[in-house]
């Protein structure tokens, strides 16, 4: 982890609202893990006061360039200022930060859920595991084909798509995919893990569907945060009340990735 | 000694010298650890730890955090180990940090206090010791403290003959008058108070009907909360003649020189550096370049240096500390 | 009376109808002239005018405004005509407003405050007075009015008989329990209480070493506050049953959502009118959305109906008055 | 007056740090007056929390189109946000407000003493002057040749340059260009007045100079504005203690232009 300046290689708008923004680092920016994100100071005028956390949705290498990718929405005063910033800016971040995805040592199948833009992660992630040449199926959900981002380059593993609308791909959740998958593909908590990234209730439910099953399962969480680094205690896991005594895991060291069916989704922000 | 030589920084809390007047804040930082890799700590004059209480807390229930306009509010509810766990834990990472050290305690009542004193005391690792007296976070007994004046003088009194450390009072902003804590402290044994602590706030999220922070309330920090905190110090520094450490909302050199000119000795910093943890250390060059501004070779020109409209108000904190430590530079010839 | 017809915004404060919630602050707006071109008064619920004192004053020497981090200081110090000034200049502007109009008072002491209710009174055009208890920036005799609740009893009693004008009586922040002032006020004859009024606060200029403000001290407002005014609306309308008016930093019409979430009966705005005089129009529009979004048909349903967690606090203002007028509204069988 | 949305036509760097704003306003922004001001809101997401006010450099009408020049400097936030402004970006305003230069009804010469940017409203009083064909002289002076903006625009009478590094004309002040014009051409309060803009030293010698010999002086006054139409009182004129019973007039309605023998300068922010 650093604080580093990066210029900003692109700042592109996909469809409406959301963009990917590539950003140059420098070699002091390590090697970053699937599921690690950056605190990124989006102005320095004051406005707004804290960072912001992003995931990264890849890191890429090529010759002695060093970029990585977020992908992003507007959704407040932060994400609109940085959807304004032009090619050429440079931006202070600090990263990479968190723990990622932890990939089973025993060779398993892994199952990424991904809801809307929680695709981010597991797009890093699909592509970690088809280097390593591990099995792997993606699953999809979005509200409709034009919120379905970067599914095209998955190429490792099987993909299902799922849309709200219908416009693309199975007609509903995202869950029902899983649900299917798992059981017309035989799974076993043995044979197969979840990753899993997106809306408050689709990990949720994931994670419920894990619990119930014991099969190992993780998730990438979100919730507002300060400093980053593990220093302030502003970012608190809730965890279920069998875990009581473990107190309040740190989102931002301790995750943002974490065992799902630990985390008490109830409390979670 | 022109002024183009490096200017003289530092600055006494009792028997303590700091080599610069820059601290960081309590609960920013952690122990120090956590931003090792992002701050220079050889540079600042020191750290005040997160506070230290003597059960381990888990904190507050989530959301802990929100941003409001040029602020945040936090409930984090004192998460920390307690004082068994420092020893364990914390001391090992102060011992080796490179600036001086405050540690924070905080008790629920007299006998709390007085034995987190005496622990802190016996780690061996502490500069000194800021009390906070002031926590909006942790209920009705962090606010019972933190109010009263009577509260103020009866743990002051407990814990002094407790330690030679320096003790560093630190109030809370929610008061009436802040004056009347400040003397309370003073005049029972405090070196130095600091201020201030969070104020009392509050969101709501429309959308869902809740309020934002799992506890309702909590405490509000950042650049929104600087003028009322300026005006919290200049209400004590006219009303005790100890040092005051001032804080709250400092977010950039400027901020921290507002503060010493209004009297204080030395500032803490705390929020902005989340946003930019090299914020301590741009805050000594500044300091440094304002010295040399005013073609002066100490920061003792700057501490108090307001220039107020007749009439109101007269700074005492630290005067009398402060001629002294000029006439002993004067006589002894010469700064670092 | 389906959710898509218009939303009854109606709101009481004592025996005064508004016709929705949302009021101009003191201090912000005059006596309606100055706006008149600017702001459509006749869609708000009213205007509180600027504080009549019951001599002229001229007010505080400048530098009188400067903006700070998301919010301004300002120490105007009640500049006005006085109550003669009042009949003779403000009083002909007032008659022809198409809102309420509440006017504000501020005396130096209980016989003055007695004087300007008689005055205000008699003069024809309030609506209801807001009894100022609570200005920062008159030094000594504000300040001591506005921190004890002592005082605050002494005044309400006093003027109580005087009129049978709705009083509200507007609080001030600065203090370490400001529901022991409303239940004061409450308990002797106000019939609302408004707050918050300013926050203390102070800014230097480092580079001239001078305060900024000609008073050094002045009164904190805008949107950096508002998490503060939220928290002390909030310790205030658990505390008294009387009808809450709320106010500090509201810049859009979700912040005045939060207000009437926490249990304010009716918002007034201040400062951020000075960027957007829009600003009192678009939060009734925003209030009114927000009825319809909830498919209800008053902004009855909105007035505390914040989900408060379990144990954290009950919100009493205005609650008998809300459950009353929901009753008679049911009966009658229709709203506006 | 009136709160007009306003389109950026122009919005140029002139010289290092200060800028030309041109913009189109609509029909319901009324004539204005030389010496009178617009308060511009910077922007809408709060920050700065206060509109800005600025005098008016000129007003132009040509056909159907309406527009309004200002000449301004960064100094600080919002300043910095305006400058940073597109073309065809809409800005909020209200305007035109308070009073203008007077000129007398009797035949003067009108002396224009304009120091450094306060040269905007004195180009827009010369040009009325030239309109009206009324005898002036421009008395102008600046940091250096790199300040002294307008200048080329002012036709209609005598115009005098001063630089304080004497890179174009007098090597010194404008008041001493004052004074030699006062004795050379051998004025007299009854046959000039003053017309003056700058910064406060400037404004105030001038004062002074006017005062000691009983010459009519208006000078247009800059200080802190919330709500720029006379209702918050923040923006007091101090007047000198001969003027005590006047209380303290708003500079955002009385003035900016205002009588200068009668300003307390000493207490002027
Ligand atoms: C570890 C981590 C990784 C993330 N990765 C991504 C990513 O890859 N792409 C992406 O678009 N976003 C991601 N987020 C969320 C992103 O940080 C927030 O969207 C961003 O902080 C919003 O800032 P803002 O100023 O635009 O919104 P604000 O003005 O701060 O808030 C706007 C709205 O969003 C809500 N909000 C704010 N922060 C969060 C948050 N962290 N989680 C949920 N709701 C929030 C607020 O309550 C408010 O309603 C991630 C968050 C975390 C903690
Ligand atoms: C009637 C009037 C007409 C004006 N006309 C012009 C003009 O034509 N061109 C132009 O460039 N400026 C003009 N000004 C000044 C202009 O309003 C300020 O420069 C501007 O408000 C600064 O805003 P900021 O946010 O950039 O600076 P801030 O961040 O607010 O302040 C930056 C620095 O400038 C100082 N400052 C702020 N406002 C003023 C002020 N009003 N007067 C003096 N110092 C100030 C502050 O103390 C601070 O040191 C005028 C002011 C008034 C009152
Ligand atoms: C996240 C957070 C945690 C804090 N924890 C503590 C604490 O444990 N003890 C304490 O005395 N002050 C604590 N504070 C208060 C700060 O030390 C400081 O007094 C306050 O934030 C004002 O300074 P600022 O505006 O620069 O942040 C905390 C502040 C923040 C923002
Ligand atoms: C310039 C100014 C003048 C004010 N004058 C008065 C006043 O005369 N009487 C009063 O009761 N409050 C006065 N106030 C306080 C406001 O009415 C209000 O309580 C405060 O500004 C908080 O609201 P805001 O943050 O929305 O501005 C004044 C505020 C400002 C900014
Ligand atoms: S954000 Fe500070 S500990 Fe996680
Ligand atoms: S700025 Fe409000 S009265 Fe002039």
């Amino acid at each position: 982890m650093n604080q580093v300046d990066c210029t900003i290689i692109e700042n592109r708008e996909l469809t409406r609202g959301n963009f990917l923004l590539t950003l140059r680092v420098p070699r002091q920016f390590s090697k970053p893990q699937p599921g690690q994100f950056v605190h990124l100071r989006l102005s320095t005028d004051g406005e707004p006061l804290l960072r912001r956390p992003y995931s990264l949705e890849g890191f890429f290498e090529r010759g002695r360039i060093r970029a990585i990718r977020i992908y992003y929405s507007v959704v407040g005063r932060g994400s609109r200022i940085l959807s304004m910033h032009p090619k050429g800016r440079e931006l202070d971040l600090i990263g990479p930060l968190g723990v990622g995805f932890q990939i089973s040592r025993k060779k398993k199948t892994s199952l990424l859920v991904a809801g809307g833009r929680g695709v981010a992660p597991l797009l890093f992630l699909a592509r970690r595991l088809r280097e390593r040449k591990r099995p792997h199926v993606f699953l999809f959900g979005a509200k409709s084909k034009y919120e379905l981002y970067g599914y095209r380059d998955v190429r490792g593993g099987r993909l299902h798509l799922a849309t709200d609308d219908g416009s693309v791909g199975y007609h509903g959740s995202v869950l029902d995919l899983l649900q299917r998958e798992w059981e017309e593909a035989g799974h076993t908590p043995d044979t197969a893990e979840i990753f899993t990234c997106g809306p408050h209730g689709l990990l949720h439910a994931v994670a419920d569907f894990a619990r119930d099953r014991g099969v190992r399962c993780e998730a990438s969480l979100e919730g507002p945060m300060a400093c980053g680094v593990g220093a302030c205690r502003g970012c608190p896991i809730p965890l279920r009340p069998e875990h009581d005594g473990a107190g309040y895991p740190a989102m931002c060291v301790e995750g943002p990735v974490y065992d799902a069916t630990a985390v008490d989704w109830e409390r979670l922000p | 000694m022109t002024p183009a030589t490096k200017p003289d920084l530092r600055v006494r809390i009792g028997s303590l010298e700091l080599r610069n007047p820059v601290l960081v804040a309590s609960g920013i930082i952690g122990y120090g650890r956590e931003y090792e890799r992002l701050v220079n700590l050889g540079a600042i004059g020191g750290i005040v730890t997160k506070t230290v209480t003597l059960r381990p807390r888990a904190g507050n229930p989530p959301p802990r955090v929100v941003e409001t306009a040029a602020g945040m509010l936090n409930s984090i509810g004192i998460e920390n180990p307690g004082l068994e766990g420092y020893h364990a834990v914390k001391v090992p990472i102060l011992r080796d940090l490179p600036c001086a050290r405050i540690v924070s305690v905080e008790g629920e009542d007299v006998a709390e206090f007085c034995e987190l004193v005496r622990g802190v005391d016996a780690s061996g690792v502490a500069d000194a010791i800021e009390v906070n007296i002031s926590c909006p976070n942790v209920g009705p007994h962090g606010m019972r403290y933190s109010t009263d004046a009577g509260n103020a003088r009866d743990v002051m009194t407990a814990i002094r003959p407790l330690t030679r450390l320096p003790l560093i009072a630190k109030l809370t902003p929610n008061v009436t008058r802040i004056a009347e804590i400040a003397e309370a402290c003073a005049d029972h044994g405090a070196d130095a108070v600091s201020l201030v602590n969070t104020f009392v706030g509050m969101a709501v999220d429309s959308r869902t009907r809740k309020p934002i922070l799992g506890t309702v309330l909590g405490g509000l920090s950042g650049p929104a909360i600087k003028p009322l905190a300026l005006a919290k110090v200049w209400e004590v520094v006219q009303a005790v003649d100890i040092p005051v450490v001032g804080m709250g909302g400092i977010a950039k050199p400027a901020d921290a020189l507002e503060f010493l000119l209004a009297g204080c000795v030395a500032v803490e910093i705390g929020t902005a550096m989340f946003a930019d943890p090299g914020l301590p250390e741009s805050c000594v060059a500044g300091i440094a370049d304002y010295v040399r501004g005013m073609r002066e070779h100490s920061v003792d020109a700057v501490i108090g240096a307001m220039i107020v409209p007749e009439g109101r108000g007269v700074i005492r904190a630290g005067k009398a500390q402060r001629e002294n430590a000029r006439a002993t530079r004067a006589a002894s010839g010469g700064s670092s």
